[in-house]
C-alpha cells in the first residue's frame, strides 16, 4: 500500500515526461488527478495501528555498504500528513483541470507529492533525505517557470535556503549514523542519544524548512512569485517537511539532545509568531500575507515541539495538518485572484469583493476565520493543544519560561485576527471598486474550496479523527 | 608493502601496445583514416579493462575507473574524426599512454617509479590538449599547462630528494618511520613538497590555474580524459603515497594541509563556475570543485575507509563528468559551441544528449534523481564527520549549496523553452552517433547506479582487506 | 436558491422553526432545580485530549436564556422583513440570526466547555459580520473589526480558562467540573475566575474593554436588539453564573468583578446620559445594565443576575426595535432628527415608554423587580450598594431625557407602522409586564429604588433640554477619550511594530543572505579575473601556494 | 680537503654562471652560461662520486639539451622584433618567491643536516649504477623508455601540427 | 665533506631556476630556469647517495632519470613554445590573451 502511494505518482511524472504530447489541456491534469486518487486511497487503506508502531512497513535491503536499507513505514505521525499531501496534490490537479495547463507541471507536481510523500514514510535517514531533497528540484522549476514573472530569483532563493540547510542537515545525519552505528531511525533510537552536535545540525537544517525566525525570508518571497498550486505545495506540504522532521528526527530519534536545543526551539517558534503576525499587519500582497501568516503557524508548531510531551506532538501533527488544509486554500483563493487580475497586492485589487463576486468573497473570509484559529474549525485544535503543551512541558524547557512563552503565543492569536480583519476590510468590504475581470468564483475553483473546506470543518467537529490515532493522554475515567 | 602488482601492470602494458599499435596503424597508411587507429585503441582498451577484470576481479578501484574512462573516451573520440586538425594516430597513442601512465602511478610502490610514471601521464595530456590546433588558444593552454607542470614537478621532485634525504629510502613503507626532533622539520617540508605535484594534477587550489585555461582549450573529449582518468589515476596515487608509502605517524602532518585545500578547492572552485556561461568552463571550474570533494575523505585515518569513500565518490564522478564532456562535444560538432546560448532547450530540442547531459550535471550536484551522486556526496562525508575537522563537514555542506546553484542553472538552460531551431544529434555522422551513443549508455549507467546504489558501491572498493 | 431568493418568509419559517425547537426543548426546564450530581473527583494528571460531545447542562437559567434567545430572534426575523425588507443581502442577514441562535444555544445549553467556546466565538463571529452587514460604509467596517478585535482579544480568556481548568480538574465537562468543585476547595480559582473575567468584560463590553459595543450600532437595529443588547453581550453574565462555584472563593476575582462591574455601571450610565444618539444611548444603557448583571454574580448570587439577563433582554430588545421604528420614520438615529414622534409612531411610543419605564425601574414593570433583586442580593456590600443605587438614578435620569426627546416637542408626520414591526414591539412590551409575575419583593428597598428613579426621572426631566457645553459635560460626551486606546495607540504601536519587522526582514536578517551572493559574486568575478593565462603567474601561484602551505605545516608541527 | 675547494670553486662557478643564466639580456648568452652551469655541476657529480653521471649530464645536457635550446632560440627569433630577454612584469614577486625558497629550503638542510659529514667513495661507477637500474628499478626504466617514446611523439605532433593546420 | 656544501648549492640553485621560470619573459629562456630547478634536485639526490653509500643507488637512478625526463620535457616544451611562436609571432611569454 506504501508502494502503491509512492508508486502511482511516479509513474504519472515518468508518464507525464515521457509522452507529454499525448496528455495536452486537461488530461494531464485527469491523468495526474488519478494518480494522487489511487496514492490517497492506498494510504487510506493502510489499517490505523497501534500508535507507536509501524503500521505498515517496507523493510528491504538498499545499499548495504553504508547500511541505508529501503526502508518505508507508516505511524501516527506520518499517516496523516502523507495523507494530506496526498490530497492537495489532488485538489492541486483539480485546480489544473483546464486546457491551458502543462504536463510539465502536472509531472513536476507528482514528483513532489511522491517525494513528499517518501519523506513521510522513510525509516532511514539517507532514505529521508534523499526524498527530502527530491522534491526540490521539481519546485524550483514549478517557481521559476509558472510562477511570476520575477519569480526566478525567489525560487533560487528558496532552493539556496533550503539546500544549505538540508546539507548542514546532512552532516548531522551523518554524525548520527557513524556514532549511532546505524542509518535505520529506530535503531538509532534504542541506540540512546548519539550527539549534541548531530541535533544541532540537523534541528538547524530543519528550521531552514519550517520555517524559524530568522531564516525564515526565503518563505515570502517563494511563496508570493509561485504560481497557484507552487503556493499551496509550499505551504501545504514542504513546511510540514520541517516540522515531520522536527518531530520524527529530533524529539523521537534523539529526544535527550533534542531536550537541550528545546528552549531555543520554543523561543524562535514564539518569535516566529509573533514576527509573522507584525508583518502581515504591514503587507499588500495578499499571497505574501498568507506567507507570513504561515510563518506564525509554523510557530505554533514549533513550540508545540518544543515541548517535546505527547501533548505537543499530537498539537503539532494536528496543527501541521490544519495548517495544510487551511492555508492551501487560503493559497488556492488568493491564487485564483491573481490568477484572474495578475496581481495579488490589496490595493491593486480593489475593494467591496463581497458585492463583486460574493462566493470569492465568502470562501475567503471563512479561510481567513480557520487561519485565526475559530474553535469548530481545523485551526482552533493545533493551537489549543499547543498552548495546552506548553502549561505543562515535558522537555527541559523551564515552566515558568513555557507559560511566558504560551501567554505570548496568544498574542499571536490576537494579531491574526488583527490581519485577517485588516484584509477583509480592505479587500471583502468596502465600496466595490468594479473591474472588468470581475467574475466569481469557477467550477473547479469551487469544487477545490469546497473540497477543502470539508476537511478543515470535520476536523474542528471531530478532532478525534486525528486525536485517537496517538495514544491517550491523560485521565480517562 | 604493496608487491608489485601486474594485475596492474598488465593492463598496462596492453595499453601502452593498443596505443603503439594505433599509431603504427595510422603511420602505416597513406590515406589518415580514424577507423584504422580508433579500432586497435579501442581493441585495447577493451582488452585492458577485460584483463584488469579477469586478473584483478570485482570490486575495482582506481585502476577500474581509468580502464572504464578510458574505454569510454576513446569510444567517445569517434566524434572528432571529421576534425582534421586532430591527428588520429597520434590522438590514439596518447591517450593510450598517458592511461598506461596512469595505471603504473596507481600501481606504483616506490617515489621513483611513481615520479616516471606521473611523467608518463602528464607529457601526454599536455601534448593532447595541444593538439585541437583549430583553436589558436589551444597551444597557448598546453604552454601553460606545461610550464606549469614543470614547476610543479621540479617542486615535488625537491620533495622526494628531501624524504630520500632524510630516511635513506624511496621505496613505500621504508620511508623511516623513527623520524623525531629536528628531521621533523625536513618531513614536513619533503612530504608538502612531494604531494604538490600530485595536488596540481588533481587540480587543487591553489595549483588549480591551469585547469580552466586548459579545459576550454582542448577539446571537450580531452577534457572529459582529464577530469575523469587524469584525475583518478592521480588520486589514486596520492591515496596510496600518503596512506601506504609514508609511516602512519605522518598523517597528522598531512592531513591539515589536505583539509585546506580541500576546503578551498571546492570553494575557489564553485565561486568560479558561479559567473560562466558556457558549459564547458561551468564543467572546468566545476571539476576543480569537485576535486576537492575528492581529497576530503584522505582527512580520516583510516585507509580503507578514505580510500574506498573517495574511489566511490571518483568512479561516479567520472562516468558524470565523460557523459557531460562527451554530450558537450556533440554539441560543439554540431553547434560548433557550448555556450548558454546554445545549450537553451538543448533537453526538448535534442534530448538524446541534452537529457543526459542534465542527469549528469545532477549527478555531480549530488541531487535527486541523480541519486547517486547524494549517495556518493554521503559517503565521502562519512570519514570526514568521524574523524575530520567538524569546518570541512560545514565548508562541504556549504559547498554543495554554492554548487547546486551553477549546476542549476546549467540544467534550467537544458529545459529552457527552447528558441533555436531543433537539431537531432542521433541524425548526424557515424561518429556523432557514436558519441551520443557513449552519453547514453554512461547516462543509463548513472540512472542504474540511482536506482540501485550498490551496484556501484558495492564494486567499487580499491581495498577490500586491511592491508595491516 | 431560487426559491429562497428575494422572498422574506422561508427565513421566517425557519426562525421559527429553530426557535420553536428550541422553546420546546427549553420549556420544561423552566423552574426546575437542577443540581449537578455525580462522584466525579476530579483528577491530577491532565484531561484527556478533547473531544466535542452533544450532552447538555440544561438548568432553569439556561432554559429562560433559551427562550429569550429563541424568542428574540424570532422577533427579529420578524421584524426584519420589513425592516430589513429592501435590503439586497437579506438572505445572509436572515441566515446569520439563525446560525446566531444556534450558537447561542450552545453556550447557554451545552456541557462541553469545547462545544461552548465554540458557541462563544461563533457568536462573536455573527456579530462581526452583521455589525459589518453594510459593509459599504465606513464606520461599519471599522466597528465590526473593533468589536471583532477586542471580542477575540478578550476570548483568550476563556480560551486559557478553559486550558486551566482541564489541567486543573482533569476533565473538560462543566457539570464534571461542578461537581468536582463541589467536592473539594476549587483549586485555582483566582486564575481561572481572572481569565473568565476577562473573557466577558470583552465580550459584555465592560470597562476596559467597553468601546467596541457603542460603535457596533452601525449594524442593523433588529441585530442590534438581539445581538448587542438581548442576548449575546449578556452570555457572559451566564457563563460567570453558571462558572460561579468554580472561582467563588477566590476574594480576587470577586473584588475584581466588583470593581469592574461599579466602575462600568456608573461611567456607563454617565455616558449615555450626554449621548447625542439614540441608538449609541442605549448602547451605553446596555453597557450599564451588564454591569449591574455583574454586580450581582461578584456577590455569588448567580440566580438574581440571570432573571436582571432576562428582564434586561426583554425591555432592552424592545428599545430597540422600538428605536428601529423611530429611525424608519425619521431616517436617522441622532436625537436631534427626533422629537414629537408620539403621534407618528405611536406604537413605538407606547411600547418604548414601558421600555423606558422598565429602564428607569418604576414598578410594576419587569425592570423594578430584577434592580429590587440585584440591590437586595448586594446589600450586604454598601459600597457596591450605593454605586448600584446611584446608578439607577442616572439610568431613569437618561430613560427620561431619552423618551423625552424623542417623543415629545412638535408633533411630526404619520409614520406607518407594519403589523411585523409593532407585534414584537407589543409582545415584548406585554413580556417586560408579564416576567414580573411571581418575582418576590424587598419592601424597604423597592421603596428606596422607586425614591431612586422617581429622583431620577425628576433629574432627567430637568437635564431633557441640556446640551451639554460645560467641561465635565464635554468629557462624559467625549467618554473620557479612552477609546483614542483603541483607535490610536494601539494602531499606532501595532503599525509601527509591523512596519519595523518589515525593515528588519528585509534590511537585517535578509542582508545575509543578500551579503553573501554579493561576496559570492564579487569573489566569483576575483577568480575568474585571475586567469590570465599567463603561465608564469599561474607558476608564481603554485609556489606561493608552496610555501604557504608547508608554513603552514611547519606551524603545526612545531606548535604539536 | 682539495675536493671540499674544489667543491666550493664548482659551486660558485655553477651559482654564478647560473644567476648570469637567467638574468642575461642577451638570449645566446643565457645559453651559453648555462652550459657553464651545466658543466660546473657535472663537476660537483664528479666530486661526488657518480662518475657515470657526471658524463651522463655533459652527454645530455651539454650535447643535447642545450643544443636543442639554442636551435629554439634561433628558430623562434624574429629579426625584426627586439630580444625579449627581459624579465616579466612578474619579477617581483618571482624574486621574493625565490628568495623565500631558497632561504627556507637552506634553514631546512640546515637544521636538519647541519653538521654531518661524509666521505667520497667512488660508487657511481656504470657498472654499479647499471646493475642497480636493471635489478631494483627496472619497472620505472620500463616506464621511462616510453615516456621518451611519448615525449618524441608529442614533440613531432605539436610541432607539425601546425604545418598541418596552415596547408 | 661537508653534506651542506652540495645541499646549499642546491638550494641556492633551485632558487635561481625558479626565479628563472617565473621571471623571464622569453619561454625558451624560462626553460633555462627549469633545467636549472632539476639540476639543483640532482645534485642533493647525487649528495644524500653517496653520503648513505647507498647499495641500490636510489638517489643516482632516480638522477639519471630526471635527466631523461628533463630532455622529454625540454623536447615537448620546444615543440610547444615553437607552436606557439607560429600561432603568434612571438615567444614572449606575456603576450597573451585571456581564455574566455
Amino acid at each position: 500500500m506504501i508502494a502503491a502511494a509512492l508508486l502511482a505518482p511516479t509513474v504519472a511524472a515518468l508518464v507525464l515526461a515521457v509522452a507529454p504530447r499525448a496528455f495536452a489541456g486537461r488530461r494531464a491534469a485527469e491523468l495526474g488527478a488519478i494518480a494522487s486518487l489511487v496514492a490517497l486511497v492506498e494510504l487510506a487503506r493502510i489499517p490505523v495501528g497501534r500508535p507507536g508502531t509501524l503500521w505498515a512497513e517496507i523493510d528491504q535491503p538498499w545499499i548495504d555498504l553504508i547500511g541505508a536499507r529501503f526502508h518505508v513505514g507508516v505511524d501516527e505521525v506520518s499517516w496523516p500528513l502523507a495523507l494530506l499531501t496526498a490530497f492537495l496534490t489532488l485538489c492541486c490537479c483539480i485546480w489544473l483541470w483546464r486546457r491551458d495547463s502543462s504536463p510539465a507541471l502536472v509531472a513536476l507536481l507528482m514528483v513532489i507529492a511522491a517525494a513528499s510523500i517518501g519523506v513521510f514514510v522513510a525509516q532511514d535517514l539517507l532514505l529521508f533525505f534523499i526524498f527530502f531533497e527530491f522534491a526540490l528540484i521539481p519546485m524550483w522549476f514549478v517557481i521559476a517557470r509558472w510562477g511570476a514573472d520575477d519569480a526566478r530569483p525567489a525560487a533560487t532563493k528558496f532552493l539556496l535556503y533550503t539546500v544549505t540547510g538540508s546539507a548542514i542537515m546532512l552532516v548531522g545525519f551523518v554524525l548520527v549514523a557513524i556514532r549511532a552505528g546505524s542509518l535505520q531511525i529506530g535503531q538509532v533510537v534504542e541506540h540512546g542519544d548519539p550527539s549534541l552536535t548531530g541535533a544541532i545540525l540537523i534541528a538547524v537544517g530543519l528550521a531552514v524548512k519550517v520555517p524559524l525566525v530568522p531564516v525564515h525570508t526565503w518563505l515570502p518571497d517563494a511563496h508570493s512569485k509561485a504560481p497557484t498550486v507552487g503556493s499551496v505545495l509550499l505551504a501545504g506540504i514542504f513546511l510540514k517537511l520541517g516540522t515531520y522532521g522536527l518531530i520524527r528526527l529530533n524529539v523521537q530519534m534523539l529526544p535527550e539532545a533534542t531536550e537541550r536545543i528545546a528552549p531555543w526551539l520554543a523561543g524562535l517558534g514564539v518569535l516566529g509568531i509573533l514576527w509573522a503576525g507584525l508583518a502581515c499587519l504591514a503587507q499588500d500582497d495578499l499571497k505574501r500575507l498568507v506567507a507570513y501568516s504561515s510563518i506564525g503557524h509554523m510557530g505554533f508548531v514549533a513550540l508545540a515541539i518544543a515541548t517535546m510531551s505527547q501533548t505537543g506532538i499530537v498539537a503539532a501533527v494536528f496543527g501541521s495538518v490544519a495548517h495544510g488544509l487551511i492555508t492551501g486554500l487560503l493559497f488556492f483563493l488568493a491564487g485564483s485572484l491573481k490568477e484572474r487580475y495578475g496581481t495579488a497586492s490589496l490595493a491593486a485589487l480593489g475593494r467591496g469583493l463581497f458585492g463583486r463576486a460574493p462566493w470569492r468573497a465568502v470562501a475567503l473570509l471563512v479561510a481567513g476565520l480557520a487561519t485565526i484559529g475559530l474553535p469548530g474549525l481545523a485551526g482552533f485544535w493545533g493551537e489549543f493543544l499547543t498552548l495546552r503543551a506548553a502549561y505543562e512541558p515535558a522537555s527541559l524547557l523551564p515552566q515558568t519560561f513555557s507559560v511566558v512563552l504560551m501567554v505570548i503565543a496568544t498574542l499571536g492569536i490576537i494579531l491574526a485576527t488583527a490581519y485577517v480583519a485588516r484584509f477583509a476590510r480592505m479587500l471583502l468590504q468596502g465600496v466595490p471598486t468594479r473591474l472588468d475581470l470581475d467574475r466569481d468564483i469557477v467550477r473547479r475553483e469551487g469544487l477545490v474550496t469546497v473540497a477543502l473546506l470539508v476537511p478543515i470543518l470535520v476536523l474542528g467537529l471531530f478532532p478525534g479523527l486525528i486525536f485517537d490515532l496517538f495514544p491517550p493522554i491523560g485521565y480517562a475515567p | 608493502m604493496i608487491p608489485i602488482s601486474w594485475d596492474i601492470f598488465g593492463p598496462a602494458i596492453v595499453l601502452a601496445g593498443g596505443a603503439l599499435v594505433a599509431l603504427v596503424a595510422d603511420l602505416l597508411t597513406t590515406k589518415r583514416s580514424f577507423v584504422l587507429s580508433w579500432l586497435p585503441m579501442l581493441a585495447a582498451s577493451v582488452a585492458a579493462l577485460t584483463l584488469d577484470v579477469w586478473s584483478a576481479g570485482l570490486p575495482f578501484g582506481f585502476d577500474g575507473v581509468i580502464l572504464i574512462g578510458t574505454t569510454l573516451i576513446v569510444l567517445a573520440s569517434a566524434v572528432l574524426h571529421t576534425e582534421n586538425a586532430m591527428p588520429p594516430g597520434e590522438f590514439q597513442f596518447l591517450v593510450g599512454s598517458a592511461a598506461a601512465g596512469g595505471l603504473v602511478i596507481v600501481g606504483a610502490v616506490d617515489l621513483v617509479t611513481l615520479l616516471v610514471g606521473l611523467e608518463l601521464l602528464t607529457l601526454p595530456s599536455i601534448a593532447l590538449v595541444g593538439l585541437r590546433q583549430a583553436d589558436r588558444r589551444a597551444i597557448g593552454a598546453a604552454w601553460t599547462f606545461f610550464l606549469t607542470s614543470v614547476v610543479a614537478t621540479a617542486i615535488t621532485l625537491m620533495g622526494i630528494a628531501l624524504l630520500y634525504g632524510i630516511t635513506g629510502s624511496l621505496r613505500y613503507g621504508f620511508m623511516g618511520s623513527d623520524i623525531v626532533g629536528s628531521a621533523k622539520a625536513a618531513v614536513t617540508v619533503g612530504i608538502l613538497l612531494t604531494v604538490t605535484g600530485f595536488l596540481f594534477k588533481i587540480g587543487t587550489v591553489p595549483f588549480h590555474a591551469w585547469v580552466p585555461d586548459a579545459y576550454r582549450s582542448a577539446s571537450p573529449v580531452v577534457a572529459g580524459f582529464l577530469a575523469s582518468v587524469s584525475k583518478a589515476a592521480t588520486l589514486g596515487a596520492l591515496l596510496v603515497l600518503l596512506y601506504l608509502g609514508l609511516p602512519a605517524q605522518h598523517a597528522s602532518i598531512w592531513q591539515p594541509v589536505v583539509a585546506i585545500v580541500a576546503a578551498l578547492s571546492m570553494t575557489v572552485g564553485n565561486l568560479g563556475a558561479l559567473r560562466q556561461r558556457d558549459g564547458v568552463a561551468v564543467l572546468a571550474w566545476s571539476s576543480i570543485a569537485q576535486a576537492g570533494f575528492l581529497l576530503a575523505p584522505a582527512v580520516g585515518p583510516d585507509f580503507v575507509v578514505s580510500t574506498n569513500a573517495a574511489a566511490q565518490y571518483l568512479a561516479v564522478y567520472a562516468l558524470a563528468n565523460i557523459v557531460a564532456f562527451v554530450a558537450l562535444a556533440v554539441v560543439l560538432k554540431v553547434r560548433g559551441s557550448t555556450s548558454y546560448e546554445e545549450l537553451a532547450g538543448l533537453a526538448r530540442t535534442d534530448p538524446w544528449v541534452g537529457v543526459p547531459l542534465a542527469f549528469a550535471v545532477l549527478t555531480l550536484a549530488g541531487f535527486p534523481p541523480a541519486v547517486i551522486g547524494l549517495v556518493t556526496k554521503y559517503v565521502v562525508f562519512v570519514p570526514v564527520v568521524q574523524d575530520g575537522p567538524l569546518w570541512l563537514a560545514i565548508v562541504m555542506a556549504v559547498n554543495v549549496m554554492l554548487g547546486l546553484a551553477y549546476y542549476l542553472k546549467l540544467v534550467a538552460t537544458l529545459f529552457a523553452p527552447a528558441d533555436s531551431t531543433p537539431f537531432r544529434s542521433v541524425a548526424g555522422s557515424a561518429g556523432v552517433r557514436l558519441a551520443v551513443l557513449v552519453v547514453t549508455l554512461g547516462a543509463l549507467g548513472l540512472v542504474a547506479a540511482s536506482v540501485w546504489p550498490s551496484g556501484v558501491l558495492d564494486h567499487v572498493l580499491p581495498v577490500t582487506i586491511d592491508p595491516n | 436558491m431560487k426559491l429562497l431568493k428575494g422572498r422574506r418568509w422561508p427565513y421566517v419559517a425557519l426562525t421559527a422553526l429553530v426557535s420553536g425547537a428550541v422553546a420546546w426543548w427549553a420549556i420544561p426546564h423552566v423552574g426546575t432545580r437542577t443540581r449537578v450530581v455525580g462522584d466525579y473527583q476530579g483528577n491530577d494528571i491532565g484531561p484527556v485530549l478533547p473531544t466535542l460531545t452533544l450532552d447538555a447542562l440544561v438548568s432553569s437559567a439556561s432554559a429562560q436564556v433559551m427562550l429569550l434567545a429563541a424568542a428574540v430572534a424570532f422577533f427579529v426575523q420578524l421584524y426584519s422583513t420589513k425592516y430589513m425588507g429592501d435590503d439586497p443581502r437579506f438572505r445572509s442577514y436572515a441566515l446569520l440570526i439563525v446560525l446566531f441562535l444556534l450558537a447561542m444555544v450552545a453556550v447557554v445549553a451545552a456541557d462541553n466547555l469545547f462545544v461552548l467556546l465554540i458557541g462563544w466565538e461563533v457568536m462573536g463571529v455573527c456579530s462581526y459580520l452583521l455589525i459589518g452587514h453594510h459593509w459599504e460604509r465606513d464606520d461599519a467596517q471599522s466597528g465590526a473589526a473593533k468589536a471583532l478585535l477586542v471580542t477575540r482579544a478578550a476570548d483568550i480568556g476563556l480560551l486559557l480558562a478553559i486550558l486551566i481548568l482541564g489541567q486543573t480538574y482533569g476533565t473538560y465537562s462543566i457539570s464534571e467540573i461542578l461537581v468536582a468543585s463541589g467536592l473539594e476547595h476549587p483549586r485555582n480559582a483566582t486564575l481561572i475566575g481572572l481569565l473568565l473575567i476577562v473573557a466577558v468584560v470583552g465580550k459584555s463590553a465592560q470597562v476596559p474593554l467597553q468601546t467596541w459595543l457603542p460603535d457596533a450600532m452601525p449594524g442593523p437595529t433588529p441585530i442590534t436588539a438581539l445581538i448587542h443588547a438581548a442576548t449575546m453581550v449578556a452570555a457572559g453574565v451566564f457563563l460567570l453564573a453558571r462558572l460561579l462555584p468554580v472561582y467563588a472563593t477566590s476574594q480576587v476575582a470577586m473584588t475584581t468583578l466588583a470593581v469592574v462591574a461599579a466602575v462600568t455601571m456608573l461611567s456607563a450610565a454617565l455616558f449615555a446620559l450626554v449621548q447625542t444618539d439614540l441608538k449609541r444611548a442605549l448602547a451605553w444603557s446596555t453597557v450599564s445594565q451588564l454591569a449591574i448583571m455583574f454586580a450581582a454574580v461578584a456577590v455569588a448570587d448567580g440566580r438574581v443576575a440571570v432573571d436582571h439577563l432576562m428582564s434586561h433582554g426583554a425591555y432592552k430588545a424592545l428599545l430597540f426595535l422600538g428605536c428601529g421604528v423611530v429611525m424608519h420614520a425619521v431616517g436617522s438615529s441622532a436625537l436631534s432628527a427626533m422629537g414629537g414622534l408620539r403621534r407618528a409612531t405611536p406604537v413605538a411610543f407606547w411600547t418604548m415608554t414601558v421600555g423606558f419605564l422598565a429602564l428607569a425601574g418604576i414598578p410594576p414593570t419587569v425592570g423594578f423587580f430584577t434592580k429590587d433583586e440585584v440591590l437586595e442580593a448586594v446589600r450586604g456590600t454598601p459600597a457596591l450598594f450605593g454605586v448600584v443605587l446611584l446608578t439607577s438614578i442616572v439610568t431613569a435620569a437618561y430613560s427620561t431625557r431619552l423618551w423625552a426627546l424623542t417623543f415629545l416637542g412638535e408633533a411630526k408626520e404619520k409614520h406607518q407602522t407594519p403589523w411585523v414591526m409593532w407585534l414584537p414591539l407589543a409582545l415584548l412590551a406585554l413580556a417586560s409586564f408579564a416576567l414580573s409575575i411571581g418575582k418576590p419583593l424587598h419592601l424597604g428597598i423597592g421603596a428606596l429604588s422607586t425614591v431612586a428613579a422617581v429622583v431620577g426621572i425628576g433629574l432627567g426631566w430637568l437635564l431633557r433640554a441640556r446640551t451639554f457645553e460645560s467641561r465635565a459635560g464635554r468629557v462624559l460626551a467625549g467618554e473620557f477619550g479612552y477609546d483614542r486606546v483603541f483607535t490610536r495607540f494601539i494602531p499606532a504601536i501595532a503599525g509601527w511594530k509591523a512596519r519595523t519587522v518589515v525593515w528588519a526582514d528585509d534590511n537585517l536578517i535578509d542582508s545575509y543572505p543578500r551579503g553573501s551572493v554579493h561576496a559570492a559574486t564579487g569573489s566569483s568575478w576575483l577568480v575568474d579575473r585571475l586567469q590570465s593565462a599567463k603561465a608564469q603567474l599561474y607558476a608564481t601561484g603554485i609556489a606561493v601556494g608552496v610555501l604557504a602551505l608547508v608554513t603552514y605545516a611547519l606551524v603545526r608541527v612545531v606548535v604539536s | 680537503m682539495i675536493a671540499e675547494i674544489l667543491f666550493v670553486f664548482l659551486g660558485v662557478v655553477a651559482l654564478a654562471t647560473g644567476v648570469l643564466a637567467v638574468a642575461s639580456r642577451h638570449l645566446m648568452h643565457a645559453a651559453l652560461w648555462l652550459v657553464v652551469t651545466l658543466g660546473a655541476v657535472a663537476g660537483t657529480f664528479l666530486l661526488l662520486g657518480a662518475e657515470l653521471l657526471a658524463w651522463v649530464q655533459v652527454l645530455v645536457y651539454v650535447g643535447a639539451v642545450v643544443v636543442l635550446i639554442v636551435f629554439a632560440l634561433m628558430l623562434t627569433r624574429r629579426p625584426t622584433a627586439v630580444a625579449s630577454a627581459e624579465v616579466t612584469k612578474n619579477s617581483r614577486p618571482a624574486a621574493v618567491v625565490s628568495v623565500l625558497a631558497t632561504l627556507g629550503l637552506t634553514a631546512v638542510f640546515a637544521v636538519t643536516f647541519g653538521g654531518s659529514r661524509f666521505e667520497v667513495r667512488r660508487l657511481g661507477t656504470a657498472e654499479n649504477i647499471g646493475s642497480a637500474i636493471f635489478t631494483e628499478w627496472v619497472l620505472a626504466f620500463e616506464v621511462l623508455s616510453v615516456v621518451l617514446l611519448v615525449a618524441l611523439i608529442a614533440a613531432i605532433v605539436i610541432a607539425r601540427g601546425t604545418e598541418a593546420g596552415e596547408h | 665533506m661537508p653534506l651542506l656544501f652540495p645541499l646549499l648549492l642546491s638550494a641556492a640553485l633551485f632558487g635561481v631556476g625558479l626565479y628563472g621560470v617565473l621571471a623571464r619573459r622569453n619561454a625558451v629562456l624560462a626553460l633555462i630556469g627549469v633545467e636549472l630547478m632539476l639540476n639543483a634536485v640532482n645534485l642533493q639526490l647525487v649528495t644524500y647517495d653517496a653520503w648513505y653509500g647507498d647499495t641500490t643507488h636510489t638517489g643516482q637512478v632516480l638522477t639519471l632519470y630526471v635527466i631523461a625526463l628533463a630532455a622529454a620535457e625540454i623536447g615537448l616544451g620546444l615543440a610547444i613554445i615553437l607552436a606557439l611562436f607560429r600561432a603568434r609571432g612571438t615567444v614572449d611569454v606575456d603576450d597573451v590573451e585571456r581564455v574566455s
